[in-house]
């Protein structure tokens, strides 16, 4: 034990010594907010559709993310950190993943949860195993299932019926929503899901300046893609077509904001493959087999929960190593 | 090997020093299962609590009888024996009850506090003390039980022991009543238990890591201070 | 196709451990080595597959045309437990490799509630000869899937700065528990 | 060789000794645990045809029906056990039927593991009573969020539309298969 | 001419129009010089002079003890003054000889050989004489590389003209303005080692380098120039094999392992100029640059000048200048004293201020991938500094950290801001440590 701190001294007192001596423009705090201003278009396309109670919603769930990270960091006597951002972004995203109505109470409740049984347990910034903010929301769906599947008709909405989300009638229905209505987001759903405009202007804009790398959602979508187009062939009446997959429910979201979480993703290349192939793959299963209309949340968190695996064997073989043969 | 411990502690030592779920987290499974609600918890710790009481008293008696190769097996039969009596006992006077408790009641059979309360004690010590330290790992058991089902039941339907503690205006959360809500209630609770127990160590560690904080100022050294378990 | 679903609700939907909380023991204890994780799940299935095939034959051959359902316990414990010291002396006599793998997992999996419930399910839900052998193997599945899960998230806790009154069992319930509403996801498929 | 015998000798007198006592146990429990089984069918029976004051198993059916007869025997139609799944495992229900099949008395849930406080609401009287008088032909018809309007039609629950839909097939499915069964004159 | 390149690595900012311009300028002989006994790797040089002798430009003052090692010689006429510890680069002091110079310009050179006549074991003697050091930035004797041991093939010599580091001129300074002596420096190289195939690699951000060395080696048909991407670190050697040949050189390997011997611009330079002018290595060639530099230059630098009348001869450093490099920004030791002497290896000093660093706060790592996708090596850089983070050396020996070539490409890469090269620094060390431990042991 003296050692390693003595070590961890010596490495400190060099620190300014030490090569290489330049660095990239990027820090953690830039990187997350660069994300938050991805997602301006995505707030602001919530408010237009469902009106300025969404900016409450949202207000909630930063200021009780921030809170609880403020809190722990605290009671841990960890070094204040919440100006990074990172806290702020959880509660965003958590916020964007409500339905239009959700009560704030239930937010905060979520939030919380979030912040503090998604990442601050397991030792705060980069070291959470499953995304903070669908830990949050997976909580609130076990919590309140009929409120969190609530879904208020959008300001634009032609008739009150069409409160459910698209996923949730075709479902229970077999009603298919059309597909520019779903790409400009005039149907139910979450906050920041139904416009797939805002996100693919977000999500294009982290990909181009290299902040996501480009391997998660390109997986994904193509898994969707290949998946949803074989179930449609076996039995189109029964089964969606894949573009309705692709664009409906919580897909380009989780796309292009959640499962490209660095923290909760895999490291090496070929595992963000198989992890985005993976979620593809539980999402379809969910979605034409399970009992629920959508499975975006789950599909990332069940494959957050394979990423130290999928990490572990998918290490690149080392710079002119024999295949399989020890370093 | 206990003479000299106090009669008393026999009984006391399970209800928080070794508490068998909170502190040697031993029979995970009946504790997260049958504890949505504190009656189910009441009535699956009365059970094991009897079945151990009485495998421990039986076993201490005839403990010099039986040959050490065949101890476990022993122990087994005269454990699934009583066990069985109390699944018939509850399925002819508590029918509900035990239809709620399902399978959990034979399991009895393998919650690893009995087995290990015989190998541990009863099988080593007289009729009395394995009584008393049957009763208190049972109250303990039972304190763990109702708790966790107290807990769970009241924020999960807002009542306790069916009735209702919390006003209409709260919205249960039903997560508390489904198997995530158990994992993460107890694993809460075992974290909040630990962290208050190791408070006085924790202090002297924290006076440590902080002297240490002050000269390297490293948030992964802190890590490793840490890891090494200062 | 209804094999299949016995299968697919053992493993998956209804998994033993984080929807029936059986075998939770093991799951906290050997959980935190993927490799011995991997080797537990193996032998847990296989130890799984014999109490089906035994249980069943002594539950619908033995104990009901006679009528000692009330044995049930007793019985199914006592040649559960034989059985497994029977198949760990073969094992060492076949194969050591196959002893070193899986042997020393044995008697830990004797007294597991993972293994009387499955009896027990065989015996409660009236499976036929082969539903109980499939129910045995995709339990067995399932166990292996969440312990080997559990075990590469515990190598990646290790890495991290979990605070120290969790780490331990703590950590690894609330970890099972985020697990369990991941695998809400698959309810209502089963 | 000594302990040897002594080994089998303690297991076996432990294994007799237990094996013994829990026979007495069983020969008191047994019929006890007989006759609530036997209570908690007929309660059921009796619950779904309030007007009934006796039942036979009808055999041979393959499926498990019940014919109940008011006071002076006469038929007053059937009480059918019918299962299949839900939103997470099987259930398992009684429904009381008409002599002609063509309308129900009333619905009991016997087993269900839906979630609790959610699927579980199937069990209410809220939704159960919706099933009395309820005209099943041609079969019975779930509606979401709108008032039913027809004398063949239930309302789902909010939130458990699933757990509503599958009680719905299971009767419609029962109901299918005892039409059949009086077409044959089985029943 | 396809651009070739291998997989990883990153473009900083290059910065080289600072200097690339600029041509090489004399600097005159300071008044003190301070000459360390080893500037090589290997073993250090045992010191031929005492306190008071005299020395002129050329003499030897310290001869190469082993195999691996190099003489030195002096680079002013003047006197010794002292000999004892004194600053170096390195960051630690290391025996020094110093000399007062005397204003003099007297040498006593190595006769000059002929280039048509010369044997394969006169060059390598002449290489060995002249205490040639490879300028790629280790220093390690040339006369090594050419020796190599006999059950190996070499199949082909590159020169490594890449200078990827970002605002280094120098090699390209020598392809631009004597093209010549790095080819005759390569056709020497080749016949030392006795092999007909020469390959010579540069950046494609130096255009007319390659320009100027395509055609040069126009009539040559056993030597191939080759344009490679730019980005670093194209410049080391696995990674220039990669790019030019295809091969891999195994892990804890030399390139000799896949038949190749690779050679600085400025070696090849060096062994030309000791061949034929008979010049032991005198000048260091170097760039002094960086926005910290008032007059940013090319510099031909007798060997010993301290580091401080070099950057006064560029007109000093700016006010806000933080940092001062020896080497390049990437794998460069910065500097607290500027006493420290040129080297015979020095390629450049480097004054940076704070705007170029761009240095943030550091946070726990995001396992972002960046370090693992960059990384030249294949390694998980994330990882093997975790376990060096907490003293985890086993599993970081097993995920490879000892093939780890201290690029730096991930830490400049690393949004975290973790300075992972010192943490990989430190876990070689230990590994090393104890795999030395369990040798001993197992013996
Ligand atoms: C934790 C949880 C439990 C659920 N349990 C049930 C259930 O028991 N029965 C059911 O029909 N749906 C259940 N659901 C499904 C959702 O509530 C589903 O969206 C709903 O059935 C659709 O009905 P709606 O159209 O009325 O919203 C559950 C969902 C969650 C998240
Ligand atoms: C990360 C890294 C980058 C390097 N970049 C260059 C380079 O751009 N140019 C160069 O000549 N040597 C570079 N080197 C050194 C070469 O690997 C190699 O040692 C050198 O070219 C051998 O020639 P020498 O013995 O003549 O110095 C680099 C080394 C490392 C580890
Ligand atoms: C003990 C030892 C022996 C070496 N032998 C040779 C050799 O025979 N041939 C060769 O080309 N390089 C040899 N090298 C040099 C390396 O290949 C490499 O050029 C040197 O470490 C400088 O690295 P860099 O310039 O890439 O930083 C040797 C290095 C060491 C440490
Ligand atoms: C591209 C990107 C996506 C992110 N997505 C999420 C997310 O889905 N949920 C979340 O809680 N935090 C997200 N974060 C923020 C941060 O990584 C998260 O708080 C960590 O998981 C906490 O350790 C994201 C960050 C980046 C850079
Ligand atoms: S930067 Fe340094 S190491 Fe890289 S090539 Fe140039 S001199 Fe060599
Ligand atoms: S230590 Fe390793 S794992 Fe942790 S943050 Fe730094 S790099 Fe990442
Ligand atoms: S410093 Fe080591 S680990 Fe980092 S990129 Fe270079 S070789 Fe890879
Ligand atoms: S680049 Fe830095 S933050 Fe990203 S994975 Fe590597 S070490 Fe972690
Ligand atoms: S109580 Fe279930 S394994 Fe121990």
């Amino acid at each position: 034990m003296a050692t390693t701190i003595s070590e961890a001294e010596k490495i400190n007192k060099l620190e300014l010594t030490t090569s290489p001596h330049l660095h990239n423009q990027w820090t953690t705090k830039k990187v997350m907010w660069m994300v938050l201003a991805a997602l301006v278009p995505s707030v602001i396309s919530a408010v237009l559709f469902f009106g300025v109670y969404q900016l409450l919603i949202i207000t909630t769930a930063v200021v009780f993310a921030v809170g609880t990270e403020y809190i722990v960091q605290t009671i841990r006597k960890k070094k204040l950190a919440i100006v990074d951002g990172s806290a702020a972004l959880t509660g965003l995203l958590l916020a964007l993943t409500l339905p239009p109505n959700f009560s704030l109470s239930a937010t905060a409740i979520g939030a919380v949860v979030a912040i503090g049984l998604g990442k601050q347990i397991f030792g705060g910034l980069g070291y959470n195993i499953f995304n903070p903010a669908l830990v949050g929301r997976a909580f609130l769906q076990a919590s309140f299932p009929v409120a969190i599947t609530t879904w208020s008709p959008n300001s634009f909405a032609v008739d009150g019926v069409t409160s459910a989300t698209p996923l949730a009638a075709f479902k229970f229905d077999k009603i298919t929503a059309g597909l520019s209505q779903m790409f400009f987001g005039n149907t139910g759903g979450s906050l920041g899901e139904t416009n797939a405009m805002a996100i693919l202007a977000g999500g294009i804009f982290l990909i181009v300046i290299g902040i996501v790398n480009w391997r998660i959602p390109v997986s994904m979508i193509i898994g969707i893609l290949v998946f949803g187009t074989l179930f449609y062939f076996i039995d189109p009446v029964k089964y969606p077509t894949p573009l309705f997959q692709l664009l409906s429910g919580g897909f380009l979201f989780g796309t292009f904001f959640m499962a490209t979480d660095w923290v909760t993703s895999p490291v090496t290349n070929k595992g963000m493959w198989i992890f985005g192939i993976g979620i593809s793959f539980v999402l379809v299963v969910i979605r034409l087999f399970g009992g629920l209309p959508e499975g975006v949340m789950y599909s990332i968190l069940f494959m957050n929960a394979f990423v130290p695996i999928i990490n572990r064997f998918t290490v690149p073989k080392i710079f002119g190593a024999v295949k399989g043969a020890a370093a | 090997m206990a003479k000299h411990t106090p009669l008393s502690k026999e009984f006391l030592k399970g209800l928080w020093e070794q508490n068998p779920i909170f502190k040697q987290v031993l029979g995970m499974c009946p504790t997260l299962a049958v504890t949505v609600s504190a009656i189910n918890g009441i009535a699956m710790a009365l059970a094991t609590t009897f079945v151990l009481v009485m495998a421990s008293m039986l076993i201490s008696i005839i403990r010099k009888l039986i040959p050490n190769q065949v101890r476990i097996a022993a122990y087994i039969v005269i454990i699934a024996t009583f066990v069985t009596i109390v699944d018939l006992v509850m399925k002819a006077r508590f029918p509900v009850l035990s239809k709620a408790l399902g399978p959990f009641i034979p399991l009895i059979v393998v919650n690893c506090i009995i087995l290990g309360r015989q190998e541990a004690f009863a099988s080593k010590n007289t009729v009395f003390r394995s009584i008393l330290d049957a009763l208190g790992m049972g109250s303990g058991f039972f304190i763990a039980l109702i708790t966790l089902g107290g807990i769970r039941e009241i924020i999960g339907s807002r009542t306790f022991l069916s009735y209702q503690v919390l006003p209409n205006a709260f919205e249960p959360w039903l997560i508390m009543i489904l198997p995530a809500g158990a994992f993460l209630t107890l694993g809460l609770m075992l974290g909040f238990i630990n962290m208050y127990t190791d408070r006085k160590k924790n202090l002297e560690k924290e006076s440590l890591i902080d002297q240490y904080r002050n000269k390297t100022k490293s948030e992964s050294a802190g890590t490793v201070a840490a890891q090494e378990g200062i | 196709m209804e094999l299949f679903i016995i299968f697919i609700s053992a493993a998956i939907v209804n998994n033993f451990v984080l929807a029936y909380f059986l075998g939770i023991c093991p799951f906290i204890g050997v959980s935190n080595k993927t490799s011995s994780a991997v080797s537990m799940g193996m032998a847990t299935t296989f130890v799984m597959v014999i109490t089906a095939i035994v249980s069943w034959l002594l539950y619908n051959l033995l104990l009901v045309p006679y009528k000692l359902e009330f044995l049930q316990i007793p019985s199914f414990i006592l040649v559960i437990a034989s059985l497994v010291q029977f198949v760990e002396m073969v094992i060492k006599k076949v194969s050591q490799p196959l002893y070193r793998a899986l042997g020393i997992f044995l008697p830990l999996i004797t007294t597991n509630c993972a293994i009387l419930g499955l009896a027990l399910f065989i015996s409660m839900r009236e499976y036929t000869f082969i539903q109980s052998i499939v129910f045995g193997v995709g339990a067995g599945a399932g166990f292996t899937l969440a312990l080997t899960i559990m075990a590469g998230i515990r190598e990646e806790l290790e890495l991290s700065d979990v605070p120290v009154s969790f780490r331990g069992a703590p950590i690894t319930l609330i970890v099972a528990g985020i697990l369990a509403l991941a695998f809400m996801g698959f309810a209502g498929m089963i | 060789m000594n302990t040897v015998v002594k080994m089998i000798l303690t297991l076996s007198s432990i294994g007799v000794i237990s094996g013994g006592l829990l026979s007495r146990v069983n020969n008191w429990a047994s019929p006890l645990i007989a006759a609530n089984l036997k209570a908690q069918t007929e309660e059921a029976i009796f619950n779904v045809q309030p007007a009934a004051k006796t039942y036979e198993l009808v055999k041979a059916s393959g499926v498990e029906v019940y014919k109940v007869f008011g006071d002076d025997k006469i038929p007053l139609g059937y009480s059918l056990v019918y299962s299949g799944n839900g939103f997470q495992g099987k259930i398992r229900l009684m429904v009381g039927l008409s002599p002609d099949l063509e309308k129900i008395t009333a619905l009991e849930i016997l087993e269900q593991i839906e979630t609790p406080g959610l699927g579980t609401k199937v069990t209410e009287d809220h939704f159960r009573n919706q099933f009395k008088k309820l005209e099943t032909s041609p079969m019975i018809i779930l509606v979401k969020g709108v008032e039913p309007s027809k004398p063949n039609e239930i309302q789902a629950i909010t939130g458990a539309t699933i757990s509503s839909k599958s009680v719905v097939a299971i009767v419609d499915d029962g109901i299918s298969i005892m039409r059949e069964l009086k077409k044959e004159g089985k029943i | 001419m396809a651009t070739k390149s291998f997989r990883g690595g990153v473009h900083p900012r290059e910065y080289k129009e600072l200097t690339e311009h600029i041509a090489f300028e004399v600097m005159p002989a300071p008044q003190e010089i301070f000459v360390p006994l080893n500037q090589h790797l290997g073993k250090e040089a045992i010191a031929l002079v005492k306190k008071g002798t005299a020395v002129i430009v050329g003499s030897v003052v310290a001869e190469a003890d082993g195999f691996i090692s190099a003489p030195i010689h002096s680079s002013v006429c003047g006197t010794v003054t002292s000999i004892g510890k004194q600053s170096t680069p390195f960051g630690f002091p290391k025996d020094t000889i110093v000399i007062k110079t005397n204003g003099q310009a007297e040498s006593n050179y190595l006769p000059p050989l002929s280039y048509e006549t010369i044997t394969q074991e006169e060059i390598k003697e002449r290489v060995k004489a002249a205490g040639i050091v490879g300028q790629g930035g280790a220093a390690f004797p040339t006369y090594v590389k050419l020796t190599p041991p006999k059950d190996k093939k070499i199949e082909f010599v590159i020169l490594n003209g890449c200078e990827c580091e970002p605002y280094l001129t120098r090699d390209y300074r020598f392809m631009v303005e004597r093209p010549e002596a790095v080819i005759e420096g390569l056709k020497l190289l080749l016949k030392a080692i006795n092999v007909e195939k020469g390959y010579i690699g540069i950046e494609d951000n130096k255009p007319d380098a390659i320009k100027i060395m395509t055609n040069a080696t126009a009539g040559e048909n056993n030597i191939e120039v080759f344009s490679l991407k730019t980005k670093y670190p194209q410049g080391a050697e696995k990674m220039l094999i990669k790019a030019i040949t295809g091969r891999e050189v195994p892990p804890g390997k030399l390139p000799l392992e896949v038949g190749a011997v690779i050679q600085n611009i400025g070696t090849a330079v060096a062994v030309y100029d000791a061949v034929v002018k008979g010049e032991p290595s005198l000048t260091a060639a170097l760039t002094v640059t960086g926005l910290g530099i008032k007059n940013p230059k090319n510099l031909l630098v007798p060997v010993g000048t301290p580091l401080k009348d070099v950057l006064d001869f560029c007109g000093g450093v700016t006010d806000d200048a933080v940092k001062t490099i020896v080497g390049g920004p990437m794998m460069g030791v910065a500097q607290h004293d500027l006493m420290a002497p040129v080297l015979k290896a020095t390629s450049g000093i480097i004054v940076l201020t704070e705007k170029e660093i761009s240095k943030g706060e550091e946070t726990a790592c995001l396992k972002c991938g960046q370090c693992v996708s960059v990384c030249p090596l294949n390694l998980m850089p994330t990882k093997l500094v975790r376990y060096s983070q907490l003293g985890r050396f086993e599993d970081a020996e097993q995920l490879g950290i000892t093939v780890c070539m201290e690029c730096g490409t991930c830490a400049y890469t690393c949004p975290a801001n973790i300075p992972l090269v010192q943490w990989l620094r430190l876990g070689k060390q230990r590994v090393m440590q104890i795999q030395r431990q369990r040798a001993i042991s197992q013996n």
